[in-house]
């Protein structure tokens, strides 16, 4: 059973590696926050999955503390995406 | 095998954010820069607790807390340079 | 007993893994930001949700329990209040470059 | 090791982009990533511990900070130093190279058995009476260390404070955001802070015996403060309080008052009294908690500005 969840949580974060190729093409603001959700949604899956197989302590807590955490960082991103539409000075 | 393997990636972190602390001139661009030159020095002493595994503990504990405050350190003096950024933003905007 | 909820797990968590490909398949190949929006959303939120379904009957305690269903709460209460929000800035156009 | 390759190979992907960006706003949505998959790094090297800092602190708080500062010096003065050339772009790749090839040279020839500190942490732990080796280290063996971080969190407070303009001294520290009166994200600004609070709480208590402590706890509960500023729904309060400074100083305080009390008790400083260390390390880091979330927002908030608007 170790090993089933263990590989679970290997194919969820190979969808998440793969969900980035979206951070990095964006090309709107929109997709690139959407793409660090996904990171933090599939990321609580990791980390219960991985939780479930070892039972090394903490894992859950970092669940979490990722829930929440991903919740204010998307937060984040929408409110400080800047809204012009025109492209910001690099 | 993971102690090597990401203690290599700090190696590369360490690069990566100091290429980018000399070559961008965007001072906030210098700050992100210089945060991934600390986050590869941080998984480089992680690497060094995670071969400290002994006494019944997957890692040192002494690298780790050490790096839990370097963390904290590091993010206040983030916060200090971003700060300064942007007051000296404003004062070129004013004068 | 154990056999019948390490196949109930199997089954719920595989099923997850599949929404959790499905959102992230959606969310590279979806031709504009809303339909990528409308996959994320749904795909992955479903998906962990079965993850922690499946996970469940395996917590050792009631606070596991509560802890699990905890996170999925909160996941789903911020996602529902960030989706309109990236909605709206889907619509206003913003480009980060 | 397929999955700390992945991960090895995001964490890359992610960070040259960081560094090539062409807008800051581009640049801090992949670090707020990188964060993130810094976190699973920590745990793939078994410190949970750090996992939950950098998830809180370096995916969070710093995103929150960046990602306002960015928004603030778009559309403000182009940067005047000179572009470097091309050659010098070159010559400076070849030397971070070499450096980061010398580094992870040095990194494989780290020697083995690798020297550790974990058999007279394990031999000693039952002193300090408490289940978490870091939190063992942090507050009992090296407890001198995190004394003095926390005086640096209040002198960066400080620090930062003094960037304030004359004029606007005493005022609130921050910029005004939009509000969002109704709608979701005053919602989630309402209902989120009051279960985070609780998470933080956890996380603190479970940090004596499993991974958790006062930097994550103190982490998220900065982070539940800033959400309804964030959101328009609350003001931060002015920097001229009294309860605000007071809060400030009580961690270091309290921390170097226990370690008075140890020098009085035990004949040496920061010793804790037998059988009522635990007890001692609990409430010394309760008082810390609330100081450390209170200076960590604070820091992201900034010095008080003249120009509320921006």
């Amino acid at each position: 059973m170790t090993e089933i969840l263990l590989g679970a949580a290997l194919l969820v974060l190979a969808t998440v590696a793969a969900g980035l190729v979206r951070v990095l093409r964006g090309p709107g603001v929109a997709d690139r926050v959407m793409a660090a959700q996904l990171l933090g949604t599939g990321g609580i899956a990791v980390l219960l999955l991985l939780d479930a197989a070892t039972g090394i302590a903490g894992l859950a807590d970092a669940a979490l503390t990722l829930a929440l955490l991903a919740a204010f960082a998307t937060v984040a991103l929408v409110r400080g995406a800047p809204d012009d539409g025109g492209e910001p000075p690099a | 095998m993971s102690a090597t393997i990401f203690g290599l990636l700090g190696a590369a972190l360490v690069g990566i954010g100091l290429f980018g602390l000399l070559v961008r001139r965007d001072a906030l661009l210098r700050i992100l820069a210089f945060n991934l030159l600390g986050g590869g020095v941080f998984l480089v002493f992680g690497a060094v607790a995670r071969r400290g595994a002994g006494a019944g503990l997957p890692a040192d504990p002494v690298p780790q807390a050490i790096i839990l405050t370097g963390i904290v350190v590091a993010f206040a003096a983030t916060t200090l340079a971003v700060a300064l950024v942007l007051r000296l933003a404003a004062a070129k905007d004013r004068g | 007993m154990t056999l019948l909820v390490d196949v109930f797990t199997v089954l719920t968590v595989a099923a997850g893994i599949v929404f959790f490909v499905a959102g992230t398949a959606g969310l590279i190949r979806f031709p504009d930001t809303s339909s990528r929006l409308h996959a994320l959303t749904k795909a992955d939120h479903l998906g962990l949700g079965l993850v922690v379904l499946g996970l469940l009957p395996r917590a050792e305690s009631l606070g596991g329990v509560l802890r699990l269903v905890a996170i999925w709460g909160l996941v789903l209460a911020s996602s529902a209040a960030a989706g309109p929000m990236l909605a709206r800035l889907a619509r206003r156009g913003a480009r980060g470059g | 090791m397929i999955a700390d390759l992945l991960i090895v190979a995001a964490i890359v992907a992610l960070a040259l982009p960081v560094v090539l960006a062409r807008s800051a706003f581009t640049a801090v949505a992949l670090f707020v990533a990188y964060g993130l998959l810094l976190a699973f790094a920590w745990v793939r090297l078994d410190a949970v511990d750090v996992a939950l800092t950098e998830a809180a602190i370096g995916a969070g708080l710093s995103g929150v900070l960046l990602l306002g500062a960015a928004r603030r010096l778009a559309g403000g003065p182009p940067v005047e130093d000179a572009p470097p050339g091309k050659a010098q772009v070159a010559l400076i790749g070849v030397g971070c190279a070499g450096l980061a090839v010398a580094l992870g040279a040095v990194i494989l020839a780290l020697p083995d058995p690798a020297p550790s500190l974990a058999e007279p942490v394990m031999a000693n732990i039952a002193a300090i009476e408490v289940g978490n080796p870091v939190t063992a280290v942090l507050m009992g063996f090296r407890g001198l260390d995190t004394l003095l971080e926390a005086a640096v969190l209040v002198l960066a407070v400080v620090a930062l404070w003094a960037l304030a303009p004359d004029a606007a001294w005493g005022a609130a520290p921050g910029w005004r955001q939009p509000p969002a009166t109704d709608g979701p994200l005053a919602l989630l600004a309402r209902v989120l802070p009051p279960i985070g609070v609780v998470v933080a709480v956890h996380i603190l208590w479970v940090g004596a015996d499993a991974p958790g402590g006062k930097f994550q706890a103190a982490a998220i509960l900065a982070a539940m403060w800033l959400l309804p500023w964030m959101a328009g729904i609350a003001a931060p309060p002015p920097i001229s309080r009294a309860w605000l400074r007071i809060v400030i100083a009580a961690g270091p305080v309290a921390f170097i008052l226990a370690g008075f009390a140890g020098s009085v008790l035990q004949g040496a400083f920061l010793a804790y009294p037998p059988g009522y260390a635990k007890a001692v390390i609990i409430a010394v880091e309760v008082v810390l908690t609330a100081s450390i979330a209170v200076a960590l927002a604070l820091l992201v908030l900034g010095p008080p500005a003249e120009d509320r608007g921006a």
